[in-house]
């Protein structure tokens, strides 16, 4: 009974945990501009994520090492750290993010300016990250996240004509009203906002804070594998709900305001209730993974003491740089700077940075020094092999198609 | 001296012929006994024809997965070999420098050494 | 690898071709401008049902505010060559102008408690609006 | 594999084998109670002068120190810090070398530790709730 309720909640938090701002933004973009015509690309990420989060989590069990230990050790310290510093970047960039995101939803639910309530979520990210048990931060935001589900209830309600979304989805088509750069531009952003290198960072070191051993891989694996694919229906859903709304009316989303009308045009109020609530916890679970994941990354390249399970005092460095990294990031969004412009270039940079992560995870889950004899098997390696090339391809292509449509405007 | 100075470093044999770059430097811990770990000397370099950076550790383990990756880094340093100290005749600051007579011997690594 | 530098390349070229011309930019701000119009009608149609809280429906027209004004630069910063191109902007801007007119209305509306503007005043202004995008922007693919 | 035909194995040896690039730099160094210290930026070796012709016979240098701080800039982007900047872990207090360096020792004790230590008594020992267990 303990063992299952165990396992509902490592699903629950892994569905609530795996929306953040980037999935929200870029889901309600392209449904709104694209329809559901990008599906394939979620569907893409997800078993990309999967696959990867889930080796990532059995290097941590079996060897005790993290993601970016993992990195370091086998590039070596020039190309681990040009590696460090790409990631270390686009970390920053979606801590930024997801704090303008926090704010966003506040406002959303106020009225009062955003830029307001920035100081309020940088406070009660830092304070949540000083104090409070991984176990609990990671369950209450996952748990709260789960809200966002009144997405696929609105789109219930909405009583879309599902035949023709299903046909979007089944073949594909870009409409008339876009061109072709955009549409890759998109899905290139799309992958990049399921695929986020941080979730790896994050997933790995998060397994060695909650000292996961072999015996637990079990349980970590279904978590990922039922969490993550429900969580990819959520931003499907996002999608669809501005396909089925914005696209007709001719709205293409720029702001998170935009996001929410079709879950109140669904279901009214408390919908739209439930739709903040939820936005608030998956932005801010999502500022709380990428702050850390500044602070580890950091800390495992140059091999500092680290970890939420430490006292503090006992992991200063690692505290110091995550209290530095939330500074930039306030500063960043005290300029004025739209959160939401913020967001669609950082998938699009998780995009370009994607096989920096992915490569040397893959290489050490086939290394028996680390591994012992919980290295991949070979269908795992074989479909890793076809998503290495689709990442390469992805990164390749980023920033030309970023260059063409000019960042997907 | 710090290795970090003697890796990359261009390897030349008794006749000034280029042979490669140093990959790696191989000790052998079987010095004095100390309070934990016995002493380790240097035993000898690794040479690689082609290739400096030491590549993710494919060269010198049975690594074969996943293919096709390990194949191209093996590929990446074809050719590298074992010089033993006693054929070093100079480690200066720009070159390695081989006595005349010196031998090549296999880079792998013995079988259940090294590694955890 | 060459194939999409060299398509980075071709875009680049295609950008810096179109940077002088204002038809590529008027034609983005009326269709921008076109969105934003569309959501504050929505959200002030959500609003009047009861369906949308009124913090939520004043920060999207809010936001729709601003993306119009960011338009409206953008256009402000042409400098036409032609008279037919000095004309077009300043069509461009009237509707535009009009546009942001009406969404800060709608939110007035939503705003006030003595029900003065009317939000079916807002709605008139933003219907008006948007017919007169689609005029512009007919105009300007003719053109 | 080798286009020169297979070459021999060296010598056996009694010891144990390691490669420094393989399975020494850039290793994570864990202390006697398996905290971090830091990671393995470089190694020092005793015995040998560059540029100095090694006589035949000459007995093989020794592995004396791991190196961290800043040779870690100077290893990436060339240079060299002076003898006197570097921060040496001694190899007699490595106890073992498997995926992670340990220690013999407590990081307390450590030069490699002096900016954690500093860190934490400047900054974060001071701010509310820095001593708080979380657990």
């Amino acid at each position: 009974m303990k063992k299952l309720l165990g396992l509902a909640l490592g699903v629950l938090t892994a569905i609530g945990g795996f929306v953040d701002i980037g999935d929200l933004v870029t889901n309600a973009v392209v449904g709104s501009r694209f329809g559901l015509s990008l599906v394939w690309v979620v569907l893409v990420g997800v078993v990309g994520i999967c696959l990867f989060a889930n080796m990532s989590g059995r290097v941590a069990a079996a060897s005790g090492r993290a993601t970016f230990e993992v990195i370091r050790e086998r590039l070596g310290a020039r190309a681990g750290l040009a590696n460090l510093g790409a990631s270390f970047f686009i970390n920053l960039m979606t801590v930024t993010a997801e704090l303008g995101g926090i704010a966003l939803a506040l406002q959303l639910a106020s009225s009062v300016q955003y830029l307001l309530w920035i100081p309020v979520a940088v406070v009660a990210v830092w304070i949540v990250i000083w104090r409070v048990r991984f176990a609990i931060m990671e369950n209450v935001a996952g748990l709260l996240g789960l809200c966002l589900v009144v997405f696929a209830v609105a789109l219930f309600l909405l009583k879309p004509d599902w035949a023709n979304l299903a046909g979007q989805a089944l073949a594909p088509a870009v409409p008339g009203s876009e061109t072709g750069a955009g549409y890759w531009y998109y899905a290139v952003a799309l992958f990049g906002a399921a695929m986020t290198p941080y979730e790896v960072f994050f997933f790995s070191s998060g397994a060695v804070e909650e000292g996961w051993s072999v015996k637990d891989l079990g349980q970590a694996r279904s978590n990922v594998l039922v969490g993550f694919p429900l969580g990819g229906l959520l931003s499907v859903s996002i999608a669809a709900c501005a396909a089925v709304v914005l696209l007709p009316a001719g709205v293409a989303v720029t702001s998170l305001s935009q996001v929410v009308l079709p879950v109140a045009e669904g279901g009214g109020k408390l919908a739209l209730a439930f739709v903040i609530v939820g936005i608030l916890a998956a932005t801010f679970g999502a500022a709380l993974e990428t702050t850390l994941s500044s602070g580890y990354t950091l800390a495992q390249f140059f091999g500092w003491s680290w970890g939420k399970f430490r006292r503090p005092v006992q992991a200063a460095r690692f505290h110091l740089s995550m209290i530095l990294c939330l500074v930039v990031g306030v500063g960043v969004l005290a300029t004025g700077v739209d959160p939401v412009l913020v967001t669609e270039y950082s998938v699009v940079f998780s995009a370009i940075a994607l096989p920096l992560t992915y490569l040397p995870v893959l290489i050490v889950a086939n290394d028996p020094q680390y591994m012992g004899h919980h290295v991949n098997k070979r269908p795992v390696n074989v479909l890793a092999m076809i998503y290495l090339v689709i990442i390469l391809a992805a990164s390749v292509a980023a920033i030309p198609l970023m260059i063409i449509t000019g960042a997907g405007s | 001296m710090i290795l970090g100075d003697v890796l990359g470093t261009p390897v030349h044999d008794g006749d000034g012929n280029r042979l490669g770059r140093v990959a790696d430097a191989r000790f052998v811990i079987d010095g004095a006994p100390g309070q934990l770990m016995a002493g380790a000397r240097l035993f000898g370099l690794v040479v690689s024809p082609h290739s400096a950076a030491s590549f993710l550790g494919y060269e010198r383990t049975g690594l074969t997965q996943p293919w096709p990756l390990a194949r191209i880094l093996r590929w990446r340093h074809r050719g590298s070999f074992l010089v033993q100290w006693h054929d070093i005749a100079m480690i200066g600051p720009d070159s390695v420098a081989l006595r005349a007579d010196f031998t090549r011997y296999d880079p792998a690594l013995p079988k259940r050494a090294g590694g955890g | 690898m060459t194939g999409p530098c060299l398509l980075g390349l071709a875009g680049c070229l295609l950008l810096a071709g179109c940077g002088s011309g204002g038809q590529e930019t008027l034609s983005k701000a009326v269709k921008d401008a076109g969105s934003a119009v569309a959501t504050a009608r929505l959200a002030l149609d959500l609003e009047s049902s009861g369906q949308l809280t009124s913090a939520a429906a004043t920060t999207a027209l809010g936001d729709m505010v601003k993306d119009v004004n960011s338009s409206r630069t953008t256009v402000q910063d042409l400098s036409p060559d032609t008279p037919e191109s000095r004309g077009a902007r300043q069509a461009s801007l009237d509707v535009l102008n009009g546009c942001v007119t009406g969404i800060l209305t709608a939110q007035e509306a939503v705003d006030s408690t003595d029900g003065s503007p009317a939000a079916s005043d807002a709605e008139r202004m933003l219907a008006a609006s948007a017919r007169d995008l689609d005029e512009l922007s007919t105009r300007l693919g003719a053109g | 594999m080798n286009p020169d035909g297979p070459l021999s194995p060296h010598p056996p040896v009694a010891g144990r084998v390691l490669d420094a690039q393989l399975h020494l730099l850039d290793r994570q160094v864990l202390d006697a109670d398996g905290v971090p210290v830091t990671t393995a930026d470089d190694i020092e070796i005793d015995g040998l002068e560059a540029g100095v012709p090694i006589p035949p016979g000459a007995p093989a240098p020794s592995l004396t120190a791991l190196l961290t701080g800043p040779v870690l800039g100077t290893r990436i982007f060339g240079g060299r810090p002076p003898s006197s900047r570097l921060i040496r872990i001694l190899w007699k207090d490595v106890a073992d070398v498997g995926i992670v360096i340990s220690l013999g020792v407590r990081g307390g004790s450590l030069d490699a530790d002096w900016v954690e230590r500093w860190v934490r008594d400047k900054i974060i020992a001071r701010i509310p709730g820095g001593r708080h267990d979380p657990r």
